[in-house]
Formats: structure tokens, C-alpha cells, sequence
């Protein structure tokens, strides 16, 4: 660990250059003010610049590693993205200026809801949700919100296959619904018996991701939406893993309803450590009128903000992650519907390829049968009988080697998993390497189980303790620690 | 094929390997039926980047207006250059969620020092590390404070101090933006819970009076600082009152005021319970409202109902500190339907912004920002020289009425290329010749002179 | 105190260290008459980086004007944005000059790999990790020239090869870039090096048969490629020639054009012996003129003549390979008086920038761009129509004669806002009327034609 | 090392982003088109940009470690000079564009000349040289100009004292000038005898910088200048090391009659690994009108370009390293007089207190009865004579405690010497830090010298070959690189 911040600090230290000299408060009352100041660290400009400069480097990334993290696509993120939407006329931009003053950032969000609406079929698309979740709770908002309003209204179940991603069964709950599981077949697909039994007059929809978080093709996906559809429920797609077929199907000719899109993984926009995203969310002629707003419209006299008409409302204070669409649109733009069609084709060469590859290298793929999509399943369960090691200290050890772990007991169904996803944006010798680097874990696991047990090795920390953290709850620096001794002597 | 860095040789060699005779034999699983349906939109290729780039920075360029006077949610501040050149780095921008704890530490120690300026600026014991913005926060809020009550036992102490309430409920004490209160409401209205206003007195203050006589106890009390028009609630009654009917205090706060304004953990006797706002204040550009980023603080006996990320600190296996994310049992990925929120991406990059902005301030400096903004204001409200609608202190957003509906002269300013604030008719039918206006730090005498004039021209004119 | 981070207390420790009672104490040795006549400035405090910004940010809009259609040695391209994300990295950009290798592997690398792809680029052995300017850059190229004449025995071959000169002028072949003429004439003419300039043919271009009646031959022929009319040189015969009569040939190029041109080092039957030039076209913004970089390749046989820093690939103690620099013998922190050059600093953060650049770019990207400059300003000359004052090859600028001056023509322009290229009078005073213009990629049709429309209002106005 | 990005590329591999669509170059004569593509590497953006990334990780620089590099001022480069100068305005602006849409640049380079003028005190100042060596040039050209203009044509001597930066004989050389140099007495002052003897007829100026490469203030400066003006010659500062006296003392109340500032170092300019800098020359009224050009001048109508009357002309195509320009004005802006004066107060405070503990903690300062000035010297003699171990080990050791090493071996008078600067923006605890490494290593020294001689050991690469390096020159990549074995096993 890095010495933090307030390891840093001295009182009276300023990076006076950002301090602007203090004003009057004198008609401010006295109730209303704070009889301390916040203990918020005083450092210098180049304290702060170094310290975060360094801190940057304890991270991988992208930019720095292949991070073949599966159900997060994490692709290149293009710096000419981040420019377009780093332009002083967008950046400045007040949320509430008027329609008058802001036609060129209308233009560029109606070019995106069509780009969107072209891309998946569907009818009309609403960019505002913030990320996945976001767009899924819209989404199933809108789902409750069309039975209603047909006055169906004892339809509060929400389908989810047995491998569905959390975000699916939170949003259910957190849209007041009953989540219902549906049992996966041991070929990766729903179980369509276990779905008929599931459907009935309860049911508001099914949702579900195609390609799987297996990383498989939901092969029978027209008679899975024909099954809920004929039950009189709802289709929505999680569009987390769009990136494999991305301009080669569309979700809507599958049978969706209504879906969600991750544009910072399919459409590339920097994930940031943890956000921000961006989950617009687009709805066949069924739900339309229900989307969230605003939309954006194109009319006589320009670009226009419009609610639809039974919307479910608003769901942030402003338009959504603007920034974030604008970067999805510039990437969007520098593909083109060519580009886009050879982004899930590549996605699903790399995986392919790179499952093969780890195949014949003797690892066990967890649906060898089938076609990976753009990402693709290991189990690691028979390394952790033979020798001991789980999937949890294969990633660890594989982080000495310079790259990234794969997503590891995601989905849940199959046991000791690393979920592998290489994206298009990676080149062959990359996956190369990381064959190599598996293989040499591999052999690790055999010969020197503890090695990988106790990895990493060549990281800022060892091996972290999650169980001591989630004990002795420590969520910010005090000036004298309590737990961990003398802190000034812990740097490095 | 932009960003694409496979050559003929590669794919030949790569299907090779995988005994495949083309790309499309991968696609073989998928039912032509839906493979033949293709985007028809022919094989047009891409734009370059510099194509895109001129297409986009012409629109921006088009929206580019003079000064900003408009508050209400996103602030004009002043963003000190070395906020973006670091949180814009590969490493921090291009990194994934710290699921890998051991290759993640630069974002988790910056998350935990992040958790600890927030703590700080609210008083409060734990922050988590962001939600989406400060409606749908208020929206989290609420309802961890709607799950807080039904977990107390029925007639117990909130927070262990007093009587609770079950109630799927809630009242908003005063003026609480109303950007934020529909979100919130579309959000909680899902699972049947209930956002009730108090009315604001004639001095646009919550009367804390009110909360009295409430037929029922709320599970929450939302009360704003400053509040929606700008004014400083006299917060303390309003928490205790809030308290005494067994509900909990939502404070929803501005974090660049707490460089200020009195801590929420310092609310009346026993402190707000839950803070929540929006992050945007702190080194994030205004960019049409997001991204930025919503905050939740709270007591330490409630983190168990909070939504989120966590980051703690722990130790390694050679018992040296690192960081790794916490309480994970709360969060979607573990516990699924029973979760206490669907968030799983959440704005850390903002965050990242948010904190090295926090420490090139330090308390001293966003002390003075706020004043600054502050004295701003003041001189605006002496230049435009309108009549003010209440007459409570304000902080630095003000509600000023025009002899004529507001919208019209928003639009005529915006032609003139001022944004000169925002027309309160959309929101509260009895302001709409009311006008919500706000000057930052950045705000010049020259440009608080233009906008006077330009007003004054523009009043004119249309009389 | 802005960026100096002592506190009070740190004060007060380390003058007690020191055995000091305050600050002025370390000040006793400079004699009290020079400390006394302070700056009289008073104490007036700095203004903030808010401040600083708004006052020089106010000044920047006001210079913003419409397309350029200016070259002359500034030209505006498109620069991909990876390039300065990655080169304003705090490690490249506030390292100093790469003195411990070890700590320095990034830049030592980057140079290396700078050094290839200039080499690429001009057919050269080698190339130097930069010196200040184009201008600056084809002086130290002359003084290359000159001491590698000096230190070959008299009548032995240049570069192995021919009778050599000793002399202490150089001529220049046709038009090269007064601008660069004019700072080398001011840098060599100090050692009393003479540059004496051969008339170009009415074609705008070289004559080369001017250089076979000299009466003495002098150290280098200077040809410049595409020269300062934007013509295509006929480089081969004037290469060869210069070489017939004992000189070096010292190649002045535009590097971005080298995608498509030939390059130096093929020219005529041996190649040039040195290519120097400025490296703005490879993404360095135009920036008035600076900072950008100039470069000088030569033969591995003159590579101790180099003026400038060198990178070389060496082994470390492990015997792995990495790099540090090398021939330092060459330069004044070592030879001093004696030195190929008294440069010191160079341009290495422009270096760094055009490597990233020429690996985004690549063969074909550099090509295309060079093509699409050329095509470009094909469009122009065809919508201005106007009359070409050279009827000769033209790559990316062109040469066009107007009725009148050009000067006030070109300050129409500008009020207009349209840099509409340069006036060539006050450089060659039978040029007055004339006008040099430049496209580059980025210039689109909508630009053309508004700079078309433009200047035929301007002309008619003035009529 | 890390693989070259030669050894990334593959042949077809393209950023298509980048490249725009080919263009017909039908009418372009044939010979002067190249038959062979250039060997520029061809990868995918991605890969450039990680590549690029990756090896900024392989440097030390100020905003990761502290930089303690003496006679480079080594201080904090702040962020806001590098947006100032980032602005579209500035960074778009063409060179030649006329006066008339360039005011506000103007108006830039002209507050930057007052400013600089105040604090050296010169009459005139011209902005363009485009780093240190450059400013020399002009300075001696200046003064060789004003001798012949006179009629005075005998004076071609430049004097410098020994402990001259190779700048100073380099540049008088350049100029056409035969160097001189002066003794510098045990005391660290120039030996006013042995000047006294060198001063005659011939003399042209003396170049020197106050305080002076040993980081001493020349204390009988104004004799000095005297001896040199009495002789018929002139006055030349060379202003490396200003910053110790920033604000404090005006070089032209020391009797200099020229002078450069390097703003890469006094003000605080970004040294980009090499560069760029910027030179300014301040000429008092002798030297003034012969000052290089442009300079600009402020009428009644606005900022103007001006030539002065007796100019030695442009040195550049342009007007100079104008981007650099706008940053120390930024900077000089932000410190105003008041923190300049600072900058020379706290870069001394921080100097000797450094000096003080390392005398301290048992090394040897080389001018221990004088106080620093804002850089001082350690000779590590006794150490190489006691231990085996030189000042090179010294120096390559202290890059494993994660700091820069001092400069090594200048100025050349004294034996195994460290000049070591701190700068006015490095705080008590890192300079602390520094103390306890260089304690760490004295220690280390003499317990195990072989641990420093081998060092460094935690960097990327091992101590390097210098020798080697110039022995077997490898100045570029090559396929086949004949003397290394294979390129590709060798990346790390
Ligand atoms: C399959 C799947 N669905 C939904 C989500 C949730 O998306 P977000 O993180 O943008 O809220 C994810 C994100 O990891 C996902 O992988
Ligand atoms: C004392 C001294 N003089 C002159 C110079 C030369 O300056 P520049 O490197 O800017 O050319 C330096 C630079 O290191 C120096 O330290």
C-alpha cells in the first residue's frame, strides 16, 4: 500500500493556486454554518499530482494490460471518442439550457437513438438510463407499467434463467416483482420444459441475455419468446453481451420486447474503475410509449426534447450520462455498419480461437459442444481436485503474468469458472501470450500448487484478506489507526 | 476495420485452429432465419477520427453560450487543470470494476480516500463509492431508509434511539429539487412507496411545524441544504422533528457547501441519518448533467442498508494494508433478488475526479469556493435589482421575480447568449414569474454586469 | 505561496537545523546593495489558476479564426487524440533529459524507436533525437556540412566517394524556405560560413546546371523538397550534380510527404548525404510556430558531425538489451569548446509526440494523408481559379498571382476570418502579387468553396 | 526492455482510424515518388496506444519521483500553465497569421516580456530563443555585434570559469569566438587575479552564471564586472540559476549587460524528456538594439511584430517555442511578485537544510563554509577512495530508493561530486526521504559495496553499457538485429 493522501497532509499546507481568497459570509446565519472544518487533507498541487500520478500505476487496465474480463467486453476504448466528447460546447453544456442553445447536442443524441434503433431492431430508443441496471429497471418498469395499463393487472413475476447476471433478479425486486428462476440445460440452453412449467398468468416477462452468460447462443430462442409470449408475458434482452453479435442480429427479430444496451462494453466507452456507463434502453411498438424520457425528436423547426406519452418517467435529474453517449456515438461513427458487423464476428473469432487454442493446451472447456460466442467458459474444478487449486488462485497467479483475470464464478452453475472474454480490439499474439501464461499456471498447479495458492507475487499487495475486511470494517483513514499500527510505516 | 488488429494472415491461421472454413461457419449455432435479417444498411464503412471528430466539434461548437447563471442541480465551477489530466489516465480511465483486488489498488485506495472526504464533509461514519447522480440517489435513500424501518422492530429506537417507522412513506420537508423528487418518485413508486410534500412556508422554508400533526410516521423526512430555491432551511428543528415522529432525516445536500455549511451529522440532536446529493460540484464539468455522480453517507449502524460499492481496508498475506471492496453481500452479484440495490456500474470515474478535486482544494479552499460563490451571488441579486420572492437567507442560487412569466425572458437571454437561470413555471405553477438564478466563483463583475444589461434590454424590449 | 508546500512549522524546524533565525539569514553572502534594490513590485500575490485561465483563455478565443489555408512551413493537420493523451503523460513530460538510463528506459526506448523511423523515412543511416527548429535545424545541418568538408583530406572523395571541398559557402538550389534560410544565414554566418543562393528556372525549380559553372565548390548544395513554392524539385540531376562538384547534398524535406516522395537518400545516384527538416506535419499543432521539432539524418560515415543527442541500443549487466545515449563525445557537457554544437535541451516531448504519431499512422495511413493533402489542394487551385504562377509539378501548396498585391488581399481574408495563405512579396519582390496557398486533409469542400467565395468578394469589393 | 513497437507490428495491421481513404496522385511525376513504402511500424491503435503507455511507466519524472537533478530545477510543472497554453486559440494558431487576428497571443508574449524584464532588471527582452544554448548564442552574437559596430574588431575572446556549463564554451565557439577560461578559487569564487590576468584587448564578455554551477553566489560579482567592463568587455549571465535568486536580486544590478532565462527551469516549464525549453535574452541599453527578433511592442493600435534596429536576426523559422512561452507566463502569472520572490527564498530554505542534514549524517560538502544557494555540492571522494564506490554507484543505487540521482560528475572541479537541487516545490518530508536513502547507501557502501557497484537492481533494466553503446553502434531497429540474439525473448 501507498501511504494515503492524509499520510500526506500538514496542516496549513495549500496548492494555493486553487485556493481563491475567502469572501464575506457575515449575513449568512450563524446556525447554518460549520463550527469545524472538514478534515479534508491539505496537501501541495504537487503532493496531490504525484500521489494520484502513482496511485494510477497500482491499476491494470486496457491501456496498460489485456484484460479479458468476460460479460464486460473490455475493448479498446478509443481516445478520439473521449475527445469528441471532451469539446468545450458539450463539456460546458448546462442540462437545463434551453432547445434555442443546444441543437448540436441534440443532433448528436437523435443520431444515436437511430444508430441504436437501426442496430437491434427496435422501434424507438431512449438513451437515458445510467448504466445496465438502470436500463433493465426502465425496462421492466415499462413491462409492469403495459399489463397495467391493458388492466392485467396480476402479473408481478419476472423469468430469469438460472445464469441470469444479478443486476436481472435485483431490478425485479426493485421494481416490486417476484423473481422466478428457470432451470439451464446441461447444453448451456433454458430448459424450454422448465420454462413452459414457469409461464402462466402471473407472468410479466422473461429476461434474459442472448448470447448467454454461458457464452453460448440461446439456439431456441424463437420458441423460448413464443412460450412467454404466448403465456402473455414479456421479452427483454440484456443487451450486456450484444458485442458478439453486434450488426449481425438483431434482438428484435429474435422476439424482444424491450432491451438494454451496456454501451460501455459493446460500444466501447471507458469503463472508469467502476463506471460511469450508460444502458439506453429501446422497446418495440408495444412498449414504446412507455420509455423513459426525454427523447430526443427531429421536427420542422429542429431538434426537440419530447416525453413519450405513457412514460414511466425520468429516472435521473437530467438526460442520462450524456457524456458517455456522446463518446458511444463517436465510436459508432468510426464503425460504421461495417465496422459494427466485424465487431461481433471478430469478438467470436478471438473467442473461438482462443478457447480452441486452451482446449488443446488441456484445459476443460465447460461446453465444448458448442460454438463459443464472444466469450466462453473454463472450469478449473478438476485442477482444484488434482491439485488443489482454485479458480480464485489461478487468477491471482495469472495477474503475475501481466494480464488481467478472466471473470471467475460467473454464472454460478458451473463450478471453479473463469468466464474468458478477448474482445475483437486484441491481437493474436496477445491471446498467445495469454495461452502461454495459462499453460505456465498450468503446470505451476502441478508442480508447485502453493506458488498459485499464495499469488500474486509481483503486485502492491499480496494476497488480500476479504474475510478481515468484511470483520473488522474499516471504510476510511483516521489520523491514528487503530488496527494496523503505526501507518507512516506501512508506505511503499 | 477500425480498432481491428487482426491481418488475412491471422484469420487464416487463428481458423486454422479452430478447423473452421470462414468467420461465418462460427455464426453456424444461430438460426439463419435471424442471421439473414441483417441491418441492411449495405457495408458502408467508417468515419476516421478525424471525420468524427469534425462532425461532433461542429455541434459543439454550435451550443458554445456566454456566461451561465443557471444552478438547479449542475454548477459552472471551476475545474483545476490537474483534476482531469490524472483521472483521465489509461489506467484509471480504462480499468474495470476492482474485482481483482491485488491489480486494482489504485482505484480501491483512491475509493477508501474518497469514503473518507466524504465522511468528513458530512459528518457522516461511511460513504459508498457512488451511485448515478443525485435523483436516483435521493431514490436510494429512501429506500434504504424505507428498508431501515421495517428491519427495526415496530415501536423500537431508530438508529437505536427511538420509536420507528414501518411506513412506506415519505415526506419532503420544504423545497427539494424537483429534478430529483421525480426521479426518485418513478423509482420508489415501483415497490408501492409513497414521496408526500410538505408545503414550504411563505419564507420558502420548511416549517418543521407541520411535521407534527402527520396522521401516520414516515419512514424518512427529505429535507434539502440549501434547498431548491436556493435557501438555507434552519435545518435543526427540522431533524429533530423529524426524529421525535420516529422517522429518519435524509439530508440532501450540495458537497461543495459543506466546505460551509454545518456538517448533516451535526443536524439537530442527533444528526441527519442519511446524506445524499450529487457529486457534480466537485471538479465535474456540467456535460448536459452526466456523467457525474450521486453520493450516499450514513451512520454506521446502517451500512449494512447501504447500496453500492464499499471499499475497506484490510491486510495482505504478509499482513501489510491493502484495499479490497467490502460488504459485498449486499450488492447484486452476491446476493441477487434480496439485494438492497440493482446498482452494479456505478460512476467511478467521477469519483476519481471528485477526490483529487477534494484534495487540491482541501478545506480551506473549498471554504472559499463557497464563499466565493456566495458573494457571487450577492452581487448578482444587487445588479439584476429584481424584487427577491422569499426573504430567508440564500446561499448561492436565488428566486427572483419578473413583472411577466419567466420562460420568455429565458429564451430571449438565451439568444443573447446568456443562460440567465431557470423559469420556475414548469415546476411550481404559482413562480412562473419566477426565475432561479446562481452565479459560481467563475462568474465576473463584467459578466454579472452583461447579464443585468442584456436583462434590462431584453425587459425593455419586450414591454 | 503558490506550489510551495512548507508549512509554518517546517519552517521553523529546518532553520533551526540550518542555524538560521529566518530566511533572509541564508541570503548574508550576496552583498546587501544587490538584495536591497528589490523588484518594487510590492507583494502583490499571484492570481489563481481560475484567474490565470480566464485571462489567457480570453485572449486565445480571440485569436480563434476560420479554416487555414496557410502553410509555409506550419501546417494543419489532423492529429490523432492517442497522441497527446499519451505524450502529456506526466512520466514523458516532466522527466528531464534521459542522463541515468536506467531511469530513463521510456524515453531512451521512444528516441531509439524515433530514430528508426526517421531513418525509415529518409533512407538514412542515422538520425539525431532533435534540435530546435526546421530553421535552426538546416543550420546545424550547414555546419555539419561544413566541418565534415574541413576534416576530409582536400582532394579526397566526399563520403568516400569524391574530390571533397573545403569551403566555407554553401548554395542553395532553388526555393527553399526563406525562413529557414534567414535563421541559418544569422546562425553560420557568425563562423563566417557564406549561404549564397542559386536563381530558380522559370518553372519555379532547380536549375542544376547553374552548379556546374561555379568557380569554387562549395561544401553543400541546400534542395528543399517539395521547395518553399510547393513544387515537386527535380531532385536527382541537382543531387548528382552537387556531388560532381565536390559538395555534400543537404536535403531539407517535409516529413509527412516523405509517406509518398522519394526519399532522400535515394535521390539521384549516391542520395543526399544529409536530410534535416522540421517535424511539425507528424502531430505537433501548428502552436504559432513552437515548440516543434527540427531533425537531421545523415550517413552512418558522418554520424560524429551529428549535432544532438543519440540514442543507442546497448546490454545491460544481465546482458539484456536496453538503451542509453551514446557518442556523447560529441557534445559540449563532454567536448565543450569542441563540440559539434552547443545544443543542450532539444525537442524531446514534440519527439515523443511524432513517434506515437507515425505509429498510429503507419505506412499507409502517412501515405494516404500525403495523398489526400495533395488532392485537396488540387480542389483549391481549381476553385480559386486563378493563375498558377509556376507551371510545375505542386504537391500541397501552389503558388496563384492575383491582379494586385497580395498583401492586403490576405488581411481581407483574415478579416473574414479565412487565413488565406501567404503573400510572397515581402520575400521575393517579384512575387508581390502573388499568393502561396496550402490544403491540407483536413480542409473539407465546404471550405474551399467558402475561401473561393470569399476572396472573390474581397477582389470585387476592392475593384 | 519492453519489445520496440517494430517488433508489435505485422505486416497489413492498420488503426483504420486513422488512415484516410487513398487519393489519386495520377499527376505527380513519377521519379519523385519513392518505389518502397517506409518501414514504419504497422500496428493497430490499441497496441500504440498501449504500447506508448506502458513505456512512459519505464521513467522517472517529477510528477512520479523526487528529482533532485542539479543546475535543472527540477520543480512542480503545474497543470494549469500546460492548459493555458493548451487553449484552441494558442494551439491552432498558424505562425504567420497577421497581426490583426493574433492580439490576444500577442498581448501574451508582450506581459511576458514586462515580467521578465522587472525581475532581470534588463531594458529589453526578446522571447524567441528556443532553449538555453540558444539564448547563449544570441547573447555572444549580441555582443560581438556591438564590438565590430563600434569598430572594435579585435575582440573575439570569451572568458568563462572553469566550472563553466559546456553551454558556455560550446556557444562562444559557435559564434566564431576562441574560449578562455578563468580559475576558480578553493573558495568557490572566480579568482579575481587570474581574471584580472585574462582580461585584455581581446576580450569580447565573460559568460558566467551567479549563483554560479557550484551553487554558490559569486560574492564579488560587481568586481568582477568591473575588471570585464574596464577591459572593454561584457557582461553575460547565463540565468540557469536564477532560481535561487528569483525575485531576490536583479542580474542587471550585478552589472550584466545580457542575459537568458531558461523558463524550462526558473519557470517551471515541462522538460518533456529532453525538451522543449525556451531561452529568452534580456539585453540592457548597450545590447538592446541588437537583440534577435520579433519582439513585440505595443502601439496605440494594438499589439505589433518589431525588429530592433540593430538586430542579429531570427535564430528560428518562427518566433520561437511560443507554447512554452504561454506557460511561464501562466506560471509567472499564478506566482506573481510576491511568490516569486518565494520561489528563491524556499528553493534556498529547502537547499541548505538538505545540505546541513547530509554534512550531518557524515558526507562531505564541498564548500561547507558557504551557504547553498538553491543547489550545493557533495563530493563522494572519501567514499570511492574508502569504499571502491564512485559516484556513478552512488548515484544508480539511490534510483532503487525510487529517487532520481542528483547530477553526477558536474561541475567537473570537484572529484566524484553530487550537485544536488531540490527546488522550492518539494516538501521537508521528501527531502527528509531523501536523506535517510542517501544514509541508506553511505551504510551500504561500506557493509557491501558490491550492492551499489552492481545497482540499479529494481529498475527495468540493469546498469547499462555506455561503453558498449558507443563501442557497437546500434542507433536503430533492424529485422534481424545481428548482435542481440533473438528480439523477441528478450521483451519484459
Ligand atoms: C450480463 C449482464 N447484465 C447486466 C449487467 C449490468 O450492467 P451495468 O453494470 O451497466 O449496470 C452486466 C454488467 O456486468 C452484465 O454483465
Ligand atoms: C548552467 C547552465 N547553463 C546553460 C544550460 C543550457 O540550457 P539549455 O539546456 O536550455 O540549452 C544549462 C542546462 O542544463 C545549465 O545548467
Amino acid at each position: 500500500m501507498m501511504e494515503t493522501i492524509f499520510d500526506l497532509a500538514r496542516a496549513e499546507r495549500r496548492a494555493s493556486a486553487q485556493v481563491p481568497a475567502p469572501e464575506s459570509i457575515d449575513n449568512l446565519p450563524e446556525s447554518a454554518l460549520r463550527a469545524e472544518p472538514p478534515g479534508l487533507p491539505e496537501v501541495s498541487e504537487l503532493q496531490a499530482v504525484r500521489h494520484y500520478t502513482r496511485l494510477s500505476g497500482n491499476n491494470y487496465s486496457i491501456d496498460t494490460q489485456f484484460y479479458p474480463l468476460g460479460s464486460c467486453t473490455m475493448k479498446y476504448n478509443p481516445r478520439g471518442a473521449h475527445r469528441a466528447a471532451s469539446a468545450p460546447g458539450f463539456l460546458d453544456r448546462h442540462p437545463l439550457a434551453p432547445e434555442s442553445v443546444s441543437q448540436g447536442f441534440l443532433a448528436c443524441l437523435y443520431e444515436l437513438q437511430q444508430i441504436l434503433e437501426r442496430v437491434t431492431g427496435m422501434r424507438t430508443v431512449s438513451l437515458t438510463p445510467m448504466a445496465g441496471a438502470q436500463g433493465e429497471f426502465a425496462g421492466v418498469a415499462m413491462i409492469r407499467s403495459y399489463h397495467v395499463a391493458r388492466g392485467d393487472t396480476g402479473r408481478n413475476q419476472v423469468l430469469v434463467p438460472s445464469t441470469a447476471h444479478g443486476t436481472n433478479p435485483a431490478t425485479a425486486s426493485m421494481c416490486g416483482c417476484v423473481v422466478r428462476e428457470v432451470a439451464v440445460g446441461s447444453d448451456g440452453d433454458v430448459d424450454i420444459e422448465a420454462l413452459r412449467a414457469a409461464v402462466g398468468p402471473e407472468t410479466a416477462g422473461l429476461m434474459t441475455t442472448n448470447p448467454s452468460t454461458c457464452g453460448l447462443f440461446e439456439r431456441r430462442i424463437e420458441e423460448v419468446a413464443a412460450i412467454v409470449h404466448e403465456a402473455g408475458g414479456l421479452l427483454y434482452y440484456d443487451g450486456a453481451n450484444l458485442n458478439a453479435v453486434l450488426g449481425k442480429v438483431k434482438p428484435a427479430d429474435m422476439g424482444f420486447d424491450v432491451l438494454h444496451l451496456n454501451l460501455h462494453k459493446t460500444f466501447a466507452t471507458p469503463h472508469g474503475g467502476g463506471g460511469p456507463g450508460a444502458g439506453p434502453v429501446g422497446a418495440g411498438e408495444k412498449l414504446a410509449p412507455y420509455l423513459p424520457g426525454p427523447i430526443v425528436e427531429k421536427t420542422a423547426d429542429g431538434y426537440r426534447w419530447k416525453e413519450p406519452p405513457e412514460t414511466i418517467g425520468r429516472l435521473s435529474a437530467f438526460m442520462g450520462n450524456a457524456g458517455i453517449l456522446l463518446r458511444a456515438l463517436a465510436y459508432a461513427l468510426m464503425l460504421g455498419p461495417e465496422g459494427m458487423r466485424r465487431v461481433g464476428e471478430f469478438a467470436t473469432l478471438n473467442a473461438n480461437y482462443l478457447a480452441t487454442r486452451l482446449q488443446h493446451a488441456g484445459f476443460d472447456i465447460a461446453y465444448p459442444d458448442r460454438r463459443a460466442c464472444h466469450e466462453f467458459i473454463v472450469t478449473l474444478a478438476r485442477q482444484k481436485r488434482e491439485c488443489g487449486v482454485t479458480a480464485m488462485d489461478f487468477a491471482k497467479r495469472l495477474l503475475d503474468y501481466g494480464v488481467h483475470a478472466p471473470t471467475t464464478y460467473f454464472p454460478l452453475l458451473v463450478p471453479e469458472c473463469f468466464l474468458i472474454e478477448p474482445t475483437e480490439t486484441e491481437s493474436k499474439e496477445t491471446i498467445d501470450a495469454f495461452v502461454e501464461a495459462m499453460i505456465s499456471v498450468l503446470a505451476e498447479a502441478a508442480s508447485n500448487p502453493e506458488l498459485v495458492r499464495s499469488a500474486p507475487h509481483t503486485l502492491p499487495s499480496k494476497r488480500l484478506d476479504d474475510v478481515e475486511a468484511a470483520r473488522r470494517l474499516d471504510l476510511r483513514w483516521r489520523a491514528a489507526p487503530a488496527s494496523f499500527g503505526d501507518h507512516s510505516s506501512t508506505s511503499g | 476495420m477500425p480498432f481491428i488488429p487482426h491481418t488475412k494472415a491471422d484469420v487464416a491461421s487463428m481458423l486454422a485452429v479452430v478447423g473452421a472454413a470462414d468467420i461465418d461457419e462460427l455464426f453456424d449455432e444461430i438460426p439463419a432465419n435471424l442471421l439473414a435479417r441483417d441491418s441492411g444498411d449495405g457495408d458502408a464503412a467508417g468515419l476516421t477520427e478525424m471525420e468524427t471528430l469534425r462532425r461532433m466539434v461542429e455541434r459543439a461548437r454550435a451550443d458554445e453560450t456566454g456566461p451561465c447563471f443557471l444552478g438547479a442541480g449542475a454548477y459552472d465551477h471551476h475545474i483545476p487543470s490537474a483534476v482531469w489530466d490524472i483521472a483521465s489516465r489509461g489506467e484509471f480511465m480504462t480499468a474495470y470494476t476492482p474485482y481483482q483486488a491485488e491489480a486494482s489498488q489504485g482505484t480501491l485506495q483512491l475509493v477508501y480516500e474518497f469514503q473518507t472526504m466524504m465522511s468528513e464533509l458530512t459528518g457522516m461514519d461511511v460513504c459508498n463509492a457512488s451511485v448515478y447522480d443525485g435523483g436516483s440517489g435521493l431514490a436510494e435513500a429512501i429506500l434504504m431508509a424505507v428498508r431501515a424501518g421495517e428491519r427495526r422492530a415496530p415501536g423500537g429506537r431508530a438508529g437505536g434511539r427511538r420509536r420507528a417507522s414501518r411506513s412506506r412513506r415519505v415526506f419532503l420537508a420544504g423545497a427539494v429539487n424537483p429534478l430529483y423528487v421525480a426521479a426518485a418518485r418513478n423509482i420508489v413508486g415501483q415497490q408501492g412507496i409513497e414521496i408526500s410534500q410538505l408545503p414550504h412556508g411563505d419564507n420558502g422554508l420548511a416549517d418543521p411545524g407541520l411535521l407534527k400533526d402527520l396522521a401516520e410516521p414516515p419512514a424518512a423526512v427529505v429535507v434539502q441544504q440549501p434547498n431548491f430555491f436556493g435557501l438555507l432551511e434552519d435545518v435543526d428543528p427540522v431533524t429533530d422533528q423529524a426524529h421525535e415522529c420516529g422517522a429518519l432525516t435524509i439530508a440532501c445536500v450540495n458537497p461543495l457547501t459543506l466546505g460551509l455549511l454545518k456538517a448533516p451529522a451535526d443536524w439537530g440532536d442527533d444528526g441527519a441519518d442519511i446524506a445524499c446529493g450529487d457529486g457534480q460540484p466537485l471538479g465535474i464539468p456540467m456535460a448536459s448533467g452526466g456523467p457525474s455522480f450521486g453520493f450516499i453517507c450514513t451512520r454506521q449502524s446502517l451500512v449494512r442498508q447501504l447500496p453500492g460499492r464499499i471499499v475497506g481496508r484490510t491486510r495482505d498475506l504478509d499482513g501489510k494494508p491493502g484495499f479490497t471492496l467490502t460488504l459485498q453481500a449486499r450488492e447484486q452479484h452476491i446476493r441477487r433478488a434480496k439485494a438492497t440495490s440493482n446498482i452494479c456500474t456505478n460512476q467511478g470515474l467521477l469519483v476519481t475526479a471528485a477526490t483529487i478535486y477534494l484534495s487540491l482544494l482541501g478545506p480551506e479552499g473549498l471554504r472559499n469556493v463557497a464563499s466565493a460563490c456566495h458573494a457571487r451571488t450577492r452581487d448578482l441579486v444587487a445588479a439584476l435589482d429584481l424584487p427577491r420572492r422569499f426573504d430567508s437567507p440564500y446561499f448561492h442560487e436565488c428566486v427572483l421575480r419578473l413583472d411577466r412569466p419567466a420562460q420568455p425572458v429565458v429564451e430571449a437571454l438565451a439568444a443573447q447568449g446568456i443562460l440567465g437561470g431557470l423559469a420556475l413555471g414548469p415546476y411550481f405553477s404559482d413562480l412562473a414569474d419566477c426565475l432561479l438564478v446562481c452565479a459560481t466563483e467563475k462568474r465576473t463583475a463584467r459578466e454579472i454586469r452583461q447579464f443585468a444589461d442584456t436583462l434590462r434590454d431584453a425587459v425593455r424590449k419586450a414591454a
